[in-house]
């Protein structure tokens, strides 16, 4: 189990390593991007990131007994970027090994979704010039 | 009692404040979480909508008693509706 | 679309960059690693992969479509590396990029399933000392 | 007619007749893919079960109907039951 909430770039071979482990047949990753516009479809420059990072890193630890309760995982991995964010730039990566690929599917999309529920992580929208938080 | 609350502000809530920080007094006949928040509501007016909705953690953990009396040096956190991700 | 059959090694990274698109707010990768056991429980070596590189990579490249009417994906990733792979190697990686995750990840998981059924490519069995041909 | 064909053999087929390519006479007379598979079922016996559970393509694409008749210079590839991914 891996869990970082932190300002680094973030890195799709880090998450694979993390998730080395040669008898899991198939590892799923997904990586959530800074899309480039609004809910409301107005263009955005950027998202700023903000954590409760002592609880978030303990939200997203939970949820690794739990993918292995429910979906057999060997590893999971979640690393959430914080600080502002361009357009194009990933903000999450999660992760899931799994000895057959049904798993590991189910479980990294688990593991997003949980996250968007009960890790303490905000986003707030940078257009050109104004700025508005926005819950989702 | 008597003493002083650490108060975290997140997103909306940090907004509103305008501080990401706020050292709050306990008064010495105490102050329940409810307390807390009615009074945070009345010295940041653009605060009251947002705690509301809010979920509020004590040291780390969330409260689900709001009438949990608080203790000097807790670290209170204010967390708006998540949007992480 | 980016479809590869071939014998280098296989880079998250680099199918990361194929499914750039900065209105995809959802990546989701699936990488097919040779696990440590054949069907039947005892240990392997490698498994070498082969292909009819031509119609595999025709195969795939239907799916590309197939994909985009199903799920409204931007852009999708596929290669398979052939030849002799050792346990715990990345024999695929599959990915598909989406506005939506849940767009993606299903995306992701169709183009694996479609792969297994639909491309002619094979793997034997490599054990410490003999062979055997399987088909799953 | 007359001419000479090509056989690709992949996986437990190749591994059959113990190579990947066959050039395969086509006689004046003609040869239809089911016609094809039986001789290569007879020249190769251990080819012959393996052939009843493939997938049988000419010049890259399915052949769906055996009773096509095979020109000279086609390229047939015998598909043994995938196992990739």
């Amino acid at each position: 189990m891996t869990v970082l909430v932190g300002r680094r770039p973030l890195s799709l071979e880090r998450a694979y390593r993390h998730l080395g482990d040669a008898s899991s047949g198939g590892v799923v990753l997904f990586v959530g991007r800074v899309r480039p516009e609004d809910q409301r479809g107005r263009p955005l420059v950027a998202l700023d990131y903000e954590a409760d990072v002592r609880m978030a890193v303990g939200a997203l630890r939970r949820l690794e007994g739990e993918c292995a309760r429910r979906f057999g995982t060997r590893k999971v991995f979640v690393e959430h970027r914080i600080g502002r964010l361009r357009v194009g730039t990933a903000s999450v990566i999660v992760g899931a090994a799994a000895p057959h690929r049904a798993a590991a599917f189910q479980a990294a999309r688990f593991l997003i979704e949980c996250l968007k529920l009960e890790a303490p992580i905000w986003k707030t929208d940078r257009y050109r010039s104004n700025r508005r938080t926005v819950a989702r | 009692m008597a003493g002083r609350l650490r108060i975290l502000l997140f997103a909306t809530a940090r907004e509103a404040v305008g501080e990401s920080t706020l050292s709050w007094p306990l008064p010495r006949t105490g102050l329940t979480a409810r307390q807390l928040l009615d009074a945070l509501g009345k010295a940041h007016p653009k605060l009251a909508p947002v705690l509301s909705i809010s979920r509020i953690a004590r040291n780390g953990a969330y409260l689900t008693l709001l009438s949990t009396p608080l203790t000097s040096g807790d670290e209170i956190a204010i967390h708006p509706p998540f949007s992480g991700g």
